[in-house]
């Protein structure tokens, strides 16, 4: 670090930078605490002994110059030029026995201390960064991550999820395989299905109408699919043997009843 | 240049011992990002060393234990011993539910096999998606039986040994049936029709789609 | 449980032998490049294993090799030894130049920690500015600690593991030059009686700006 080199013994080099510093590099100091900080190293004593008197003198020189240079300072320097002022008539007015607060000695003591913390905090950055340091002195290992962090997604389902799936097809209330899964359609199988039902009871002759699902004749559409299915499966139960069927003439009522004897 | 000059600029640059060399190798190994050979380690390493006999030795100590110095072509790396690997895998299990789907996709297979997409599809009432089928093949839960012998030659899906040990079954026989599934509450309602109808132009459509696009993988 | 139950449960779980376990020590501190706790390592080691013990025998063995098991924290990671740095040259990164500000804040925090950023800018007797303690937080070197019990409970920042692990360091006691600095009483926070005036409005208004942003995050 810079300020490093200013304790160095070639002090009239020093001097020559910090005086140029204190002109040039105004906007580079990182506040007041830093350029008295600065110029109290002209003083070349332990920051213990530092004479805040004689600091606050340099520090309302420096202002003072800063000013017949035309240099903008920042209010923070101008405020603390006031505070160093009112602290350089404390120190060197005898006590008010009647005024409150801190006395010079106080105030001083403190700036002082406020610049050894400083300097010492700068110290130990220094000391800090002079460190080895992961990536440039020392190294973690240079492949990549070898911790494999797999999300394996696992499907369960058991035995009882199967059976009621399996369960909940067959059972389905109204199941038809789902090219006829039309409402409105009677399908063939279904009237072979409630015919074969039907049929061990159709002793007697009795109209097809009469063999058609409930629900099924006040709809037209319905009505006519129904009875078509109903008429086509009793076609078949008759190609069967189970069935025999008849019609009187054209247009009359189609009958049907269960075959008893065997068909000659 | 002279012969003095020679001897002179060697013994500037002795090589360092070889413990030396070989803590230089190890230091190497470990930082580079990926396998190194032993020219480019000897580009690293102070004049005069020998990265082939320092890597011997080091090799030698890696030796049985949990890192290796592992041979990558003509390149070494440091890695970690394989028979540890399972260390280091942290492994975040998220379980899911299987999908109504595919459930039942599943069970109709199962109870039905050798089944065809077409018959799946008949008894579920619904396209079977391909995602399910593939879901289940990649479980392997499910796997590609012998083509039917039908008009198409549609391929059949049955279930696995992985099915019957997921689902602690010692064969697709003790599936429970329609009756005890029904004794069991699990069926509600109504009986179970007698045959399914089917519907032959269907099964043939589906098919053919089965065949198309699955002719290369599964033809047999 | 019977007792012969006991006796088999008991060898199942049996602890792999030391050597073992350090080995899988070695393997695991290698393979995950981040420092590891003791309890992290043990998460991953067989049940019954003590990291503890084997990472005394496998620092041991490490000792003097090219590459070292350093503590950060109360975390353990293999690292190349500092000496042997220079053969590592391309592997350096780059850093991003910190600025001086960042710098000073840094060891402020650190020295002083927890540390509240009105003390930060009542050291440097300047305000500090928002970018600055970003970076330090980028870099993950600085986080945020528990609020003070002051009024306006100001949010403090400590160092993290990060920078313990960036610079080396097997805890914030071993900075350099901490003892010296505390014995000379620099490191307390002395009550200054108003001794320097810019800092009063700055700081309110910096912890007012804290508190509004963060008391989500950091309220406890």
């Amino acid at each position: 670090m810079a300020e490093n080199l200013f304790e160095e013994d070639q002090t009239s080099v020093a001097e020559r930078l910090a005086a140029e510093a204190l002109i040039v590099d105004v906007d580079g100091f990182e506040g007041p605490l830093d350029l008295l900080l600065t110029l109290s190293r002209t003083q070349k004593v332990d920051l213990r002994k530092i004479s805040v008197l004689q600091l606050a003198k340099q520090y309302l020189i420096f202002v003072e110059k800063a000013k017949s240079l035309r240099l903008e300072l920042a209010a923070d320097y101008l405020v603390m030029a006031a505070w160093l002022a009112f602290l350089k008539s404390r120190l060197l007015l005898p006590p008010d026995p009647t005024e409150d607060g801190p006395s010079g000695e106080e105030l001083a003591a403190h700036l002082a201390f406020q610049l050894e913390r400083l300097q010492a905090m700068r110290e130990v950055a220094a000391r800090l960064m002079a460190r080895d340091q992961l990536g440039r002195d020392f190294f973690a290992r240079g492949q990549t991550l070898e911790v494999q962090r797999t999300r394996k997604v696992t499907y369960t389902a058991t035995l009882l999820d199967l059976m009621q799936g399996y369960a909940r097809i067959r059972t389905r209330d109204d199941f038809r395989p789902f090219v006829m899964d039309r409402e409105k359609v009677f399908t063939m199988e279904q009237a072979l299905e409630r015919m074969r039902g039907l049929i061990g009871y159709a002793g007697e002759w009795g109209d097809l109408t009469s063999y058609l699902p409930e629900g099924w004749s006040d709809d037209p559409v319905m009505y006519r699919s129904a009875t078509a299915s109903t008429f086509a499966a009793s076609l078949e139960l008759v190609k069967e043997g189970h069935l025999e069927i008849r019609q009187s003439t054209s247009f009359a009522p189609i009958q049907m009843r269960r075959r008893t004897s065997p068909r000659e | 240049m002279s012969d003095a000059d020679d001897i002179k600029e060697e013994s500037l640059f002795e090589a360092p011992p070889l413990a030396e060399q070989e803590r230089m190798l190890e230091a190497i190994l470990f930082a580079v990002s990926e396998p190194i050979t032993l020219r480019e380690i000897e580009a690293r390493l102070p004049h005069g060393c020998d990265a082939a006999e320092a890597m011997v030795y080091l090799r030698k100590r890696y030796d049985g234990r949990g890192v290796q110095v592992v041979r990558v072509g003509d390149a070494y790396a440091l890695r970690t011993a394989v028979d540890l690997g399972y260390l280091m895998q942290k492994e975040t299990v998220e379980t899911r539910k299987l999908s109504r789907a595919a459930i039942e996709t599943l069970a109709i297979i199962a109870y039905h096999q050798p089944a065809t997409r077409a018959e799946i599809e008949e008894i579920r009432g619904v396209s079977v998606s391909r995602g399910t089928l593939d879901q289940l093949l990649e479980l392997d839960w499910i796997r590609f039986g012998r083509r039917k012998l039908t008009p198409g030659r549609p391929v059949t899906f049955v279930v696995t040994q992985g099915f019957l040990a997921h689902f602690g079954l010692e064969s697709p026989r003790d599936l429970p049936g329609l009756k005890e599934l029904r004794s069991a509450g699990l069926l509600e309602s109504r009986p179970a029709f007698g045959a399914l109808p089917m519907m032959g132009e269907d099964e043939d459509e589906a098919d053919l789609d089965n065949v198309a696009g699955q002719s290369e993988l599964f033809e047999d």
